[in-house]
């Protein structure tokens, strides 16, 4: 090796929704080469660091000429949507919102497709949770229900639990009971301490059944009878238990599972203490449901149209583009990482792409500009899965900045005239 | 001041508008000139009513609203009183957040009709889609009064975390009453898979067949007092074919939902 | 606007003895200076009240806790949608909405609307404190700090335990170094770790929350001493054990006492002062509170009023809102966050039909008008617990004109409130000085902020014009003109320029020896790397400390 | 005055003021309504030891009551507000809760005034009691063995009018019988009035108060008892060797007048003297029946100073 390296330390990986933050990357010559303590998808998440820098579409190659032209389209446009895909900074989303909300636009990002459950059910009944700090340092039990955070999350157990010492953990992993809940083929760790299994059909059951338990109430057949109580007894016997579940559900989940479980744990506070812990996959996606909570006071799907933010989950991104509700799209962010349907339903719409590998998206953009990803290229704030703000920071240049660039359009925007 | 108020659609409307104004308390003190200045929503750009419709009449509190209004959405929202006729179908979340008057519409509605309604009457001579008198998104209370009543089917999720009040309806989709925590819902037919999970205290009564739920466990057969008044109220103010036979029948009760307090119940119509 | 000169109106500067004097107030490049030349712009107030800037010295805005209570209310939000300002100064006027938790934009614009320049976010999880700034970033026109939560974090009572009290003081200053915070704030003592434990009653100042050694007392006592020697400018900042519960009143007084001759702010005493029993009977306690203030010069305080209306109980304290879950059966959030403190959340509405919150309405009334020095016990409604701050205007008028506050007494219920001061009679109605002590001088002198709450030459210009009204409420909900840092943001009633706030926060010095241990410490059970903990590049100065 | 030569005395009843319940009870036929009503009006004459008067006012047909099934309409009267609904609560309680079939509904819907009476019977459910609301009026469904009893949850108050009456004077005990049968048959079933005491008719007439015993709230009406026509200060016309008296309560003035016009009518039969009432030479009570005006067809209240508003 000719290039002098350099390591940056404490960087923050947005592999998955873990957002650890103790990762060496190794740098020699603008490339990663390493991502030390990083997993799999960690290594993936950082990967080399090249990006392209181009920008292509518009009928000038001078920025600010894009910009107008983008601010031109989306200014015409009678339903623009603004997309937030995942790979921003909270900074970026930010930006991108406040364009939304200076459009009329409809704002929405892959939250809804693959969450929209789990954070419905959190409005409808809140929620009872722990950050993973306090999982860490508190829960005896744990219980990952129908997933298996090796997966897709491959440091959760190593790094929040079960397998650190805590405080009131002192022997770390055999401190802690490990409870297994297999949803058909959804499986939970290999190593658990006790493997609960159902079919599919009756995870409803099940959990109906283990909520009337507790409230003292028999319910169901024998078979399901006597797994509920023994997942009731270790649940009343825990000093402090958590409940992982996976948030990114594949449509295959059915909806009552995240309601029913918000159920379960709420309600085990009666007696002891007992949390929630919903993963979230990578990209700082939980930073963009935040960030369009703090300025609208709604986590997703919030249409602009009428001058102020309306909520509209019911009628998200996927559902409007399907209707041709949507006359144009300004997509932020990593278009790789877009939910299938809303990919598909884009079709015809004019798209403008603002983000990394823009110029490579194989959505069928009219402008594309290359912009840098969240913690490799850009600096800012990310939010880890469990709602705690971490720093994520630039350890390669990027093409452009994909917040300061979506300030200067949103200029552009308000220098062409107030919305219609 | 007319006697009515009568809006004729002028061109047929080939997508969504948003016709949140549209609210029969709110035309009382409007002339037909402040009527046609109000705003409709085509995207985010506004569009005079008059634009739209021809209005014919001033200061009333009784309208009627003609022509294929399938795309017309939000109609009635918020209304506190007065009467809207909508002469065919008409859009989605008619009667959002209504708590009074009442809406009569002599063809289809679409989703959200009556969702998050609090009192008056919404009355659908066809069918409507998902979520009737059910509740906003992520709300924890559904209806929390008034009449959904439908002549045709309706949707998923119909009255979904019902607070009180009543739906009717010929028939229902999945998932009806589910994390119902009181009111009523009233079927003429078959009662849709994954009704009344959750279930607080709300009644479903059925008077065609039950899939019945596992969360809920049979507890009698026997005739119900609250039905007949029900039944004959229903019958009485709003002419629906509803029979001696099931005003004084046997229904078989199921209580549920057990995952939760399990006091809602599910009434099963058997015979008279 | 670089230059103003507000002519002829009536001065209300408390902090500097004016009392309602016609004067001219001159400003500079954002400050209030001696004189302008003849030539520079004036701004006519005949006839108009003067006062400095609001200052709001407890609420609920920019937070973790704040945006995961704004994400419960999508129903509340759903009804009340604010539309964009219109802006004339060149800014990007957003939209919002509104209810008890307003989203960040439409949150600074109400403030200013109100004529409040001044914000302090009264419970910040330390670890979380980036995202405060984050929002605060996002509220336009007021200048905001935050307190940050320290009397359940788990470094601060091994340190308690190991007796180790320099090196708590030194986390102290590194806590609010790290996170850009102003204050010390204590929710709880001990009672958030002990529901963490599922242990849900602190009986006692002296209950064990796990070492003996460490308990609610000893908590505030080490977080008071942090506080007073590292020459905060604002005491530590106290929310006592037992919020809410009937006969809580012993233990407030005890925290007094445990703190007496020391600097401390207890705040929202509303929700403190109740007399009775847990579980069987209430009254108001406001007098025996109200005495031990008034008797007390080294205890500051805020009142924390309950207004009949919607509200969202939001607090760091768990306990307390899992109790109000059950007996309400409400939505509710729990979220206990990395060994350092907790939250909680459940909407409520206090109606005057209901008992409880009938007394807790005339307990805060009543610790506003026997409170004796108006400079000690100021205006909060814990926003949004109370009710939200949009109700300032109508409190204000419950102080100031006794006739309408009698008559909405007679309107509450009445149950609870047999021996309670104001319905034995109060007549005390507060002035226009004392209005503008509660809301801008004594915060300002509370909080230590030696360039806020006044109009004296060298103050920041942030100024709020009244027209005078007979109505209290109309003429406190809509100022006339409002100026933050010398730009006019209220303009004849209506909102027009928005500019950026700034950062109010503290940088103490410590002993850096504390990095090694708290190193150790954050490898052993942080789920943060110690270097990602602090926050960065706040571009204001800070406010400095007194501290060695 | 005289109707069919019976004469009608140019006096008038003396009422007073009583607050009132309707209370209609359902069952799966008149049997079992009747049955509740029985029980529920029994020990129901007078204020004076049964602490309320109530009686069957009328039968209903099945599409006269809400649940459509058969039923009996009772009027319930007390002296003050405060003792209805205990009176009420207690009855209803004890006679129609416990009665197999029965449901139980408020017959006042449009009184201002209320009344809790399902809300307090509701915890006899222990917890397991529902409400629905239908219409806009609550009802409780306390579960029982049976099935359920249905009860509304509150019950409109009446302002009425209690102690309305007149007296038959005949020639003997069997005419006097006779004619108040005649009378009480011709009222029965007239709404918003019940005539509360046995088979509608009172021999022991009374006056208030006692002129030997300082206790007593009332006692015999000597001046009409015939064994004491020679030892007292009489009334009796001669001849008159029998008195019964027909005391009526109702919902209102009106209601009143009106059954006691068709009531006089019935009892002028031969062997009747004439017809009388009771009155306290009108310090008693603010509402004044005159015979002689109903008889000759008003019925309508005339406005009178004190009557209560």
């Amino acid at each position: 090796m000719s290039e002098a390296t350099r390591i940056e330390e404490n960087v923050t990986c947005l592999g998955c929704g873990c957002a650890c933050d103790d990762i060496a990357v190794v740098i020699a010559g603008a490339r990663i080469r390493e991502a030390r303590n990083a997993c799999t998808l960690g290594v993936r998440w950082f990967g080399d660091g090249s990006l392209p820098g181009a920008i292509s579409g518009g009928r000038s190659a001078a920025i600010e000429d894009v910009l107008r032209e983008i601010a031109s389209l989306l200014r015409s446009a009678r339903a623009p949507l603004v997309y937030l895909a995942p790979d921003l900074t909270c900074e970026a989303q930010g930006a991108a919102i406040a364009i939304a909300d200076q459009l009329r636009a409809f704002v929405d990002g892959v939250t809804s497709s693959t969450s929209a459950d789990g954070i419905l059910a959190a409005q409808r009944r809140g929620r009872a949770s722990a950050t993973l700090g306090e999982i860490r340092n508190r829960a005896d039990v744990v219980v990952f229900w129908a997933v298996d955070p090796a997966a897709s999350y491959p440091r959760f157990q190593s790094r929040y639990a079960p397998n650190p010492v805590g405080v009131y953990l002192p022997q770390g992993r055999r401190d802690r009971t490990v409870i297994a809940v297999d949803v058909g083929a959804q499986r939970g760790p290999a190593d658990a301490d006790v493997r609960i299994q159902m079919t599919a059909e009756e995870e409803q059951l099940f959990l109906a059944s283990l909520r009337a338990s507790l409230a003292g109430r028999a319910l169901g057949n024998q078979s399901i009878a006597a797994r509920v109580t023994e997942l009731a007894t270790r649940l009343n016997k825990a000093r402090y238990s958590v409940v992982v579940t996976d948030a990114e559900s594949p449509p295959s989940v059915p909806s009552g599972r995240a309601d029913s479980l918000i159920a379960l744990t709420q309600s085990l506070n009666a007696t002891t203490r007992c949390s929630l812990c919903s993963l979230r996959a990578g990209g700082n996606r939980n930073g963009a449901d935040t960030v369009l909570t703090w300025h609208t006071g709604f986590p997703m799907a919030v249409d602009f149209s009428r001058g102020a933010p309306r909520y509209t989950p019911g009628n998200a991104a996927g559902a409007r583009l399907a209707h041709g509700d949507c006359d144009a799209a300004l997509i932020v962010g990593n278009t790789n990482a877009i939910p299938t349907v809303v990919r598909e339903a884009l079709g015809a719409t004019r798209i403008v792409v603002i983000g990394p590998r823009a110029s490579e998206s194989t959505l069928s953009a009219q402008i594309r500009i290359d912009t840098g990803v969240a913690g490799i290229h850009e600096s800012g704030m990310s939010l880890r899965l469990d709602d705690i703000p971490l720093p994520v920071r630039a350890v390669l240049p990027t093409p452009r900045d994909t917040a300061s660039l979506l300030d200067a359009l949103g200029s552009a925007i308000a220098a062409q005239g107030a919305s219609a | 001041m007319s006697e009515r108020i009568t809006l004729t659609l002028r061109a047929a409307l080939i997508r969504p508008l948003g016709a949140e104004c549209i609210s029969a308390d709110r035309f009382a003190d409007l002339s037909e000139q402040e009527i046609g200045a109000l705003e409709l929503w085509d995207g985010h750009a506004s569009v005079a009513l008059g634009d739209v419709f021809a209005i014919r009449g001033d200061h009333s509190s009784s309208v009627t609203i003609e022509g294929d209004l399938a795309h017309l959405d939000g109609v009635g929202t918020a209304m506190r009183g007065g009467e809207i006729a909508i002469a065919g179908s008409v859009g989605g979340g008619v009667g959002a957040r209504m708590s009074g008057g009442a809406i009569r519409i002599a063809g289809n509605a679409g989703d959200d009709a009556g969702i998050a309604m609090a009192g008056g009457l919404l009355a659908i001579a066809g069918s409507a889609g998902d979520r009737a008198g059910a509740a906003l998104p992520g709300a924890s209370k559904g209806m929390t009064g008034g009449e959904i009543i439908v002549r045709g089917g309706v949707g998923r999720d119909a009255g979904s975390r019902m607070r009180r009040g009543t739906l009717f309806c010929a028939s229902v989709g999945e998932g009806a009453g589910t994390a119902m925590i009181a009111g009523n819902i009233i079927v003429a037919g078959d009662l849709g898979d994954g009704a009344g999970l959750g279930n607080k205290r709300g009644s479903i009564l059925a008077l065609g067949n039950v899939r019945v739920p596992p969360t809920y466990a049979y507890a009698c057969t026997y005739r119900p007092p609250h039905v007949s008044l029900m039944l004959l109220s229903l019958r009485a103010r709003h002419e629906l074919l509803v029979n001696d036979e099931h005003v004084h029948g046997l229904y078989q009760r199921y209580s549920g939902d057990l995952a939760d307090i399990g006091k809602g119940e599910i009434l099963e119509w058997r015979s008279m | 606007m670089t230059r103003l000169r507000i002519t002829g109106g009536a001065v209300h500067d408390p902090a500097n003895g004016i009392d309602g004097d016609v004067g001219d107030i001159c400003i500079e490049n954002g400050r209030i200076v001696a004189s302008l030349p003849a030539d520079a712009p004036t701004l006519r107030a005949g006839g108009m009240v003067i006062m400095a800037g609001g200052i709001d010295i407890h609420a609920h805005i920019a937070a973790t806790s704040v945006s995961m209570g704004r994400r419960l209310l999508p129903e509340e939000h759903a009804l009340h949608p604010v539309a964009a300002p219109a802006l004339d100064d060149g800014s990007i006027p957003r939209s919002g909405t509104g209810g008890t938790v307003p989203s960040t934009f439409t949150t600074g614009y109400r403030y200013a609307g109100l004529g409040y320049t001044t914000v302090f976010d009264a419970a910040v999880a330390p670890v979380a404190a980036r995202q405060t700034h984050a929002e605060l970033d996002d509220t336009p026109i007021i200048d905001g700090g935050f307190f940050a939560l320290l009397g359940n974090d788990e470094y601060l009572h091994r340190q308690i335990a190991a007796g180790e009290l320099a090196r708590a003081k030194d986390y102290a200053a590194w806590i609010l170094r790290s996170t850009g915070g102003y204050a010390i704030k204590v929710v709880n003592p001990g009672g958030v770790e002990l529901w963490k434990r599922n242990v849900r009653e602190v009986k006692t100042l002296d209950d064990p929350v796990g070492s003996s050694s460490v308990t609610p007392r000893r908590i505030l006592e080490v977080l008071a001493g942090a506080a007073n020697d590292l020459g905060l400018p604002h005491p530590v900042h106290i929310h006592c054990n037992n919020l809410g519960v009937a006969g809580n009143v012993a233990m407030t007084l005890d925290s007094m006492r445990a703190l007496q001759g020391r600097r401390a702010h207890f705040t929202h005493l509303q929700f403190h002062s109740y007399g009775g029993e847990r579980g069987k009977s209430w009254s108001s306690a406001a007098r025996q509170v109200a005495e031990y203030v008034n008797s007390h010069p080294e205890v500051t305080g805020d009142v924390g009023q309950v207004m009949f209306g919607d509200a969202t109980t939001l607090t760091a304290d768990g306990a307390v809102e899992y109790l109000l879950h059950t007996s309400t059966g409400r939505k509710w959030i729990n979220s206990d966050i990395e060994l350092e403190t907790g939250c909680g959340i459940v909407p409520y509405s206090y109606r005057e039909k209901a008992a409880v919150a009938s007394l807790q309405w005339v307990v805060g009334l009543e610790l506003f008008l026997l409170s004796s020095d108006p400079w000690r016990m100021v205006l909060s409604t814990d926003h949004p617990n109370g009710g939200s701050f949009m109700s300032y205007p109508d409190l204000i008028r419950l102080l100031m004109d006794r006739a309408y506050r009698d008559e909405k007494l007679k309107s509450v219920n009445q149950k609870m409130l047999a021996g309670s001061a104001l319905a034995d009679g109060i007549a005390r109605e507060y002035t226009l000085n004392e209005i503008a002590i509660i809301t801008r001088a004594g915060p300002a002198r509370q909080l230590g902020l030696a360039a806020k709450g006044h109009l004296g030459v060298g103050a920041d210009a942030d100024i709020t014009i009244y027209s005078r009204d007979a109505d209290f409420a109309k003429m406190f909900s809509t100022p006339r003109y409002v100026l933050k840092a010398g730009t006019l943001v209220v303009e004849e009633g209506q909102l027009r320029r928005a500019p950026a706030g700034k950062r109010i926060f503290v940088k103490p010095g410590f002993d850096d020896t504390l990095l090694r241990d708290l190193g150790k410490y954050f490898e052993a059970y942080s789920s943060v790397r110690l270097a990602n903990y602090p926050v960065t590049g706040l571009r204001d100065a800070p406010v400095p400390t007194r501290g060695a | 005055m005289d109707i069919r030569g019976v004469q009608i005395d140019d006096t008038f009843a003396e009422a007073f003021g009583m607050r009132g319940a309707r209370i209609i009870i359902t069952a799966k036929n008149q049997k079992w309504a009747r049955e509740a009503a029985n029980k529920m009006t029994g020990f129901a004459t007078s204020v004076i030891a049964c602490k309320c008067e109530a009686a069957i006012e009328r039968e209903l047909a099945p599409d006269q009551t809400p649940d459509g099934r058969p039923g009996i309409s009772v009027l319930l009267f007390t002296m003050d507000s405060d003792s209805l609904p205990k009176r009420v609560i207690e009855r209803v309680g004890q006679t129609v809760l416990t009665c197999p079939t029965t449901a139980c509904f408020d017959g006042l819907p449009g009184a201002a005034e209320r009344i809790a009476i399902g809300k307090p019977l509701r915890t006899f459910g222990d917890g397991f009691q529902g409400s629905k609301v239908i219409d806009g009026v609550r009802y409780w469904r306390l579960p029982v063995m049976e099935g359920e009893f249905l009860i509304q949850e509150s019950f409109g108050k009446a302002r009425g009018v209690g102690g309305g009456n007149f007296l038959i004077l005949a020639e003997s005990a069997d005419a006097a019988l006779d004619a108040a049968e005649a009378a009480v048959d011709a009222m029965a079933g007239m709404p918003g009035v019940i005539l509360p005491f046995p088979g509608g008719i009172v021999r022991s007439g009374s006056k208030v108060g006692s002129m030997r015993y300082k206790t007593m709230i009332a006692s015999t009406n000597d001046a009409f008892a015939p064994t004491l026509r020679a030892i007292t200060k009489t009334s009796l016309p001669d001849g008159v060797n029998s008195v019964l008296e027909i005391v009526l309560d109702g919902l209102d003035f009106r209601s009143i007048a009106m059954a006691m016009q068709i009531g006089i009518d019935a009892a002028c039969r031969p062997g009747v003297h004439s017809i009388t009432a009771g009155n306290y030479g009108g310090k008693l009570g603010p509402f004044h029946f005159y015979l002689r005006k109903i008889m000759s067809g008003d019925v309508e209240d005339a406005p009178k100073e004190g009557a209560p508003a």
